[in-house]
């Protein structure tokens, strides 16, 4: 072969006809849907979750697991072993979470700042006393949420963390349970409220054009709070006998006579109100 | 106007597409009824016949153009699988096979995918260029397609200056790459173009020189003359009379169309993708085609200049008289048969399928009677074509050709295919040092070899 | 550490390691020195530095390689290395100013807050001479010929940190 | 569209103007030069050009930017950007104990992770002078060999694969599959083991792995001989890397770079010999060298240290004696304090760690040294003066591997 090789193409040659003998050679391809690669049984790949014989899941929800995993990937929850409080290990949800105090910001809808003063110490006492009542039962969340309402005036950014944590229930849950109905309220003082009504009839008598007023004039769409939590501007409903003009409420009353320059007044009134009754 | 305009915008969008479409056929039709009627029509197709048959040749060429243009999809298609399937098998994997049968279909949704991607233009590009550049390689690599001789009748225009012309519209990918690479603002690219204009120019000399002594032999330019020269038993082939030609244009060959070893203008592993850095959508895709394309013409043209084009390996006629058969070409006139054709089409056909579907109902019990009939049409399909196809071998000459320039050219673009599987890649000045050094000489030395030659074979015939 | 370097009699041609460390009260940098042909090797510890200003003669010198741990170990630090040549962060994006791996840097309110606050700044200022100084070009002053594009991007004003 | 303004409309707020990418990535750093180096770097002389080998490209090992200064083909000078990977693993040790430390320097050196986990473990048991049991000793080193040869085979893959050959790399790949589906068996993890433990090994050696490992080492040899016969003689490969980045002997004592490469540059330095530990003294095989010091060199080095390793298998195998696999050690134990420079033989070099320890259960200090830290250092002074297509090819041949640079 010495001799060969001196020739500049014999590299090469040799090589193209190895890859030739492998073209012929069976594939190592493993068609992965059909056939599987055979794993062995030691593999730790998988987290699975034993069953006893009698059936029922061995893992108590002792977090030990959880504990001692150093990256602390493990997020657990389940109920605890007398089946009556439901149990959370883990950051509560992912990273993100841990670092956004608040579910409702980072779910994209526009919240007014005062809605996260972050953890303004508001005492938990009867915050407490509620939650003893309901017997800390995330599935009672809504009737938590109207008593420490009714109590605190709004829901302030820490006693839903101190619900979520005592009962376990997540933030996302709890956020998404206040977010969905209207009474319940995020922002501390009175909060002035337009409602618009939108209906094919108001829209006609002109309400589009009220509708951009207010836009411009309160800087937020339908559904939105300013961003200094003065005015919410939410979508109301004149069932039908708006005679002929668009239907704008103030805090429920009608507001007859109703024109897009008149309405961005009584926002710009509202807005300076509440600036006033701020720095005052 | 708020009438029309307000179910307007209810319309969903593809509402907005047909209901225009749907108006402008009520027209073209009611217009063509009336053209009919006052005897316009056939006068404007008389015309139109009257300037094709002036000028036939223009409108050859136009014809031919377009047909080549058609046929490099499905051949780009084919060796864009090819490759993807070979470098598998070589590489002991299996390659494409979800898509289709065998993952034949994969090559093909590569081109949607290609098209269906956003074509998009980075912000410093100089937008005209970077446009046009792959537009220039695309129709610079697919134009010599015109040249190349398929079969003894199929050749688009047989100028009798094939080759240069071949020659002079190959060097055209040189402009498109530099364009790219210089056009597209980003560093990388524009060392591909650097790179590709430099490869692709110092190896067009070698690639230029060797022919040359074909051109000797052969004594024209006209690849079908050529090809026509080399016709009978394959030891007739230029490749047995020019071997060094043939080593030197393959090696040529080879960097010309950007191919291991010498894929140095997109080499990924250095240069992110040379010139096709920036491009993305059908623009990459032009690139991608063109340079597949350049494959399959590169061996085209390999197998027409050295491995006798259409010719088959051995002369049939000898053999033939040896044994004494006549014309193989069976003599079935189909047109002659008249209201036979109807009856056999009518009745013979269904009449096959069912001979084939009794015995297979028969013999497999588990087959419902529709079932087997489906298998039997399938396979009546499958022994239709088989014979149709041995019948055109057989009868025309056109067919033998073809077939015989198909396989010898897919042996080159698998050897090429081949050679891109297994060899690493040459460093950009080795590479121009081998052009310059060591090919550009040997492809010198070998003309006057067999000028030469030549002179000697003609002293001795003399004598 | 030359003559551990160089004398035929210690030999310890290779620098296996060169750590920094923070003690709680004071810096050190430990070198472990190893011998190619001999088993032996040594561990020579630069000792009590102080928190404040860590200060230790580079072995850049003998070690061409030593750079790198010396520029890996200022920027988890903060020790300078003087004579080392290219001394700047080698993991921390150039604007941190906080040394993450000292005893006394709080991983939490450092990542929340922004760099730089009550953590002592510690910035090598480097005057390069006059002519290394003139202003790097920037993409608009490319004499870009390209009229198509347009990049009104203002010209090579350098955004200081 | 194309946007000729140099700012784009962001997404998330319409009314806020963002650089397009084109504007803000520039291999020019905004910030003024902060040392002499930079400043020397950054100044540009007529005909140079800034290149970013940016940190998804894609023949860089692992998550690296280098800014190259590149004079037409040619480059000039470059400097390496870390910190892409960078996670902090040594604070992280810090925060947690032991245990923890040991898989969360798994992933230093991802492409032969036993290495980098043995740190933490070998330090441990040099802190509370433990003894293992011997056939735990013999496990770890036939772990250790198995893992060099899969990290090798990958070496060869991706040096063919930076000078453009594809298929080296898939027979490297089927090569270490069946390696990495064996140690799976072994360990339960194909890639990151998570399997030493302090004072032993995770679990014994169960019949999967042995029947996997018997057909394997069976076919060994042969599979070495038809892997390097595509590249040995191929004579591209060889005008490649012949004469390519050159390493001698004291410029690579100087940078401090160490195993393969600094063998090939003809020093004989093995940690396994120079500075036994386990079971390696026990052991025959010998330390291939190579003096030339260019790519060529390191790459037929490499191919030798297979050839020992799979030698040191077959011993390994031979004489494992019986016995437990995990030494008694208190389920919460406390490492005395005092400190402690351990190192291992890994396919990149020695890799070592000083760990100090104040007792309590968390290591106060754990100091890794990674070899591919101070080889891409190499890197940077053997590039200037070739052309890019050969930067590619000796960073191949020197083999950094980014998890352990990026700590």
């Amino acid at each position: 072969m010495g001799l060969m090789s001196k020739v500049p193409g014999w590299g090469m040659a040799m090589g193209m006809v190895y890859t030739f003998k492998r073209f012929v050679q069976p594939k190592v391809t493993i068609q992965y849907p059909e056939e599987r690669q055979d794993i062995s049984p030691h593999h730790r790949g998988r987290l699975v979750l034993l069953y006893d014989e009698a059936g029922n899941l061995k893992c108590e929800t002792c977090f030990q697991c959880a504990m001692a995993c150093p990256i602390e990937i493990i997020d657990m929850g389940g109920v605890d072993t007398k089946n009556r409080m439901h149990v959370h290990w883990g950051p509560p949800e992912q990273y993100a979470e841990r670092r956004e105090e608040s579910a409702l910001r980072r779910s994209g809808r526009p919240v007014s700042d005062k809605a996260f003063a972050a953890w303004l110490p508001i005492d938990l006492g009867p915050l407490e006393r509620i939650l003893v009542a309901n017997d800390y039962d995330p599935r009672r969340l809504l009737t938590v949420l109207e008593q420490s309402q009714a109590t605190y005036g709004y829901l302030p950014v820490a006693a839903l963390q101190h619900i979520s944590h005592s009962t376990g229930a997540w933030y996302s849950e709890i956020y998404g349970i206040a977010t969905s109905y209207p009474h319940l309220v995020f922002e501390p003082g009175r909060v002035a409220e337009i409602g618009l009504c939108r209906c094919a009839a108001c829209s006609l008598a002109g309400g589009g054009k009220v509708r951009d007023a207010l836009v411009e004039a309160l800087g937020i769409d339908v559904g939105g709070v300013t961003p200094d939590g003065s005015v919410r501007f939410s979508a109301a409903d004149c069932g039908g006998d708006n005679g002929g003009q668009p239907l704008v409420t103030l805090d429920g009353q009608r507001q007859p006579g109703m024109t897009p320059d008149k309405a961005r007044d009584l926002a710009q009134k509202l807005r300076a109100k509440s600036a006033k009754a701020a720095n005052a | 106007m708020s009438v029309i305009s307000r179910p307007w915008n209810r319309l969903s969008l593809a509402g907005k597409i047909i209901l225009p479409l749907f108006l402008l056929l009520i027209a073209l039709t009611v217009l063509l009824l009336a053209g009919w009627q006052l005897g316009l029509i056939p006068a404007v197709i008389e015309l139109l016949a009257e300037v094709v048959r002036s000028n036939i040749d223009i409108f050859r060429f136009i014809l031919t153009a377009t047909l080549t243009l058609l046929i490099t999809i499905p051949v780009a298609f084919v060796i864009i699988y090819m490759e993807m399937k070979v470098i598998a098998f070589l590489a002991g994997r299996i390659g494409p096979n979800r898509v289709g049968p065998w993952g034949t279909l994969s090559s093909v949704f590569h081109g949607f995918k290609v098209l269906a991607k956003e074509d998009f233009t980075p912000t410093g590009a100089d937008a005209a260029v970077f446009t046009v550049a792959p537009i220039i390689t695309y129709l610079s690599s697919v134009l010599t397609l015109l040249v190349i001789p398929f079969a003894p009748g199929l050749v688009g225009l047989d100028m009798n200056i094939g080759l240069l012309y071949f020659f002079a519209v190959s060097g055209l990918t040189v402009v498109g790459l530099l364009t790219a690479g210089w056009s597209s603002f980003n560093k990388y690219s524009l060392l591909g173009g650097l790179r590709a204009a430099a490869q692709i120019v110092s190896y067009e000399l070698p690639l230029l020189l060797a022919p040359v002594g074909i051109i000797m032999l052969a004594g024209t330019l006209s690849l079908n003359q050529i090809v026509i020269q080399q016709s009978g038993w394959f030891w007739d082939w230029y490749v047995f009379q020019q071997p060094i030609a043939f080593i030197v244009f393959f090696i040529a060959a080879a960097a010309e169309g950007n191919r291991t070893p010498f894929d140095l203008t997109e080499a990924d592993s250095e240069i992110v993708a040379g010139f096709a850095t920036e491009y993305s959508g059908m623009r990459f895709g032009f690139f991608f085609f063109a340079e597949y394309v350049n494959v399959f013409i590169l061996s085209a043209l390999t197998v027409v200049l050295f491995f006798g084009g259409w010719n088959a390996p051995i002369d049939p006629r000898p053999i033939l008289e040896f044994f004494r058969i006549g014309s193989l070409t069976p003599a079935i006139d189909v047109s002659s048969m008249g209201i036979w054709l109807l009856w056999v089409l009518a009745i013979g056909v269904p009449l096959l399928v069912l001979l084939i579907a009794l015995p297979l109902w028969l013999l497999k019990s588990g087959w419902s009677f529709l079932k087997s009939l489906v298998v039997a049409f399938v396979l009546f399909n499958v022994m239709a074509i088989a014979a149709v196809t041995i019948w055109a071998f057989l009868s025309f000459e056109v067919v033998v050709g073809l077939f015989w320039f198909i396989v010898k050219t897919f042996t080159f673009v698998f050897i090429f295919v081949w050679m891109r599987g297994t060899l690493p890649r040459v460093r950009i000045d080795q590479l121009m040092g081998f052009a310059w050094k060591w090919l550009v000489e040997i492809a010198l030395l070998n003309v006057f070899v067999t000028a030469g030659a030549i002179l000697l074979v003609q002293e001795l015939a003399r004598q | 550490m030359r003559t551990l370097h160089d004398d035929e009699q210690f030999e310890f041609e290779l620098l296996a390691d060169l750590a920094g460390v923070d003690t709680g009260t004071e810096m050190w940098v430990v070198y472990h020195l190893w011998s190619p042909r001999s088993s032996d090797w040594l561990r020579v510890v630069a000792a009590g530095l102080s928190r404040e200003d860590p200060r230790v003669p580079s072995v850049t010198f003998i070690w061409k390689g030593a750079e790198w741990a010396e520029r890996e170990a200022y920027d988890m630090f903060g020790i300078i290395f003087e004579g080392n040549r290219d001394l700047r962060r080698i993991y921390m994006p150039p604007d941190y100013t906080s040394f993450p791996l000292r005893k006394d840097f709080l991983l939490p309110d450092d990542a929340a807050r922004s760099p730089g606050e009550g953590v002592r700044h510690v910035e090598q200022t480097f005057q390069p001479a006059e002519q290394l100084r003139q202003p790097v070009l920037r993409r608009a002053e490319l004499g870009s010929t390209m009229p198509g594009s347009a990049v009104e991007l203002e010209a090579g004003t350098e955004k200081t940190p | 569209m194309t946007t000729d303004r140099g700012t784009v409309r962001s997404l998330d707020d319409p009314n806020i103007w963002v650089d397009t990418p084109a504007t803000i990535f520039d291999a020019v750093p905004p910030y003024p030069p902060r040392t002499e180096r930079e400043a020397e770097f950054y100044h540009l002389r007529d005909g140079e050009m800034l290149l970013n080998l940016g940190p998804q490209h894609p023949s860089t090992h692992g998550v690296l930017r280098i800014v190259l200064k590149v004079d037409g083909e040619r480059v000039t000078d470059l400097d390496p950007v870390l910190g892409y990977l960078h996670r902090g693993v040594e604070k992280i040790c810090e925060n947690g104990d032991w245990h923890h430390a040991i898989s969360n320097c798994d992933p230093l050196e991802y492409v032969a992770s036993m290495f980098s986990e043995a740190m933490p473990v070998l330090s441990a048991e040099k802190l509370l002078d433990l003894q293992i049991p011997r056939r735990a000793e013999y496990i770890r080193v036939l772990c250790w060999e198995l893992n060099r040869i899969a990290s090798h085979g990958l070496f060869i893959g991706w040096l063919a694969l930076d000078l453009g050959g594809l298929t080296p790399l898939l027979y490297g790949f089927i090569e270490r599959d069946r390696i990495v589906e064996m140690l799976a068996s072994l360990t339960g993890q194909r890639m990151l083991f998570n399997y030493l433990r302090i004072g032993g090994v995770n679990r014994d050696l169960n019949h999967d792995f042995l029947s996997r490992l018997g057909d394997w080492m069976s076919k060994a040899a042969v599979e070495l001989e038809n892997e390097t016969r595509l590249l040995n003689e191929n004579e591209i490969f060889v005008r490649r890397t012949k004469g390519m980045g050159v390493l001698d002997r004291d410029t690579a004592l100087r940078l401090c770079v160490t195993g393969p490469n600094l063998r090939a540059a003809g020093v004989p330095y093995d940690v396994r010999r120079a500075h036994p530990y386990s079971v390696y003294p026990e052991l025959d095989f010998d330390i291939p060298t190579r003096d030339t010091g260019d790519s060529y060199a390191r790459y037929l080095l490499r191919v030798d240290e297979i050839r020992e390793s799979i030698r040191i298998i077959d011993q390994v195998l031979h004489e494992m004696p019986d016995g437990p696999i995990m030494a008694k050690i208190p389920r919460m134990i406390r490492i005395p304090p005092g400190r402690a420079f351990i190192s291992v033989e890994s396919p990149r070099g020695q890799y070592s760690c000083y760990a100090m320890s104040d007792g309590s259960d968390q290591p106060f200090r754990l100091r890794i040294h990674d070899p591919s830290y101070f080889t891409l250092q190499a890197v940077g002074h053997l590039m200037p003066g070739n052309l890019i297509a050969d930067s590619m090819a000796i960073m191949a041949s020197l083999d950094p591997v980014m998890g352990g640079v990026d700590k």
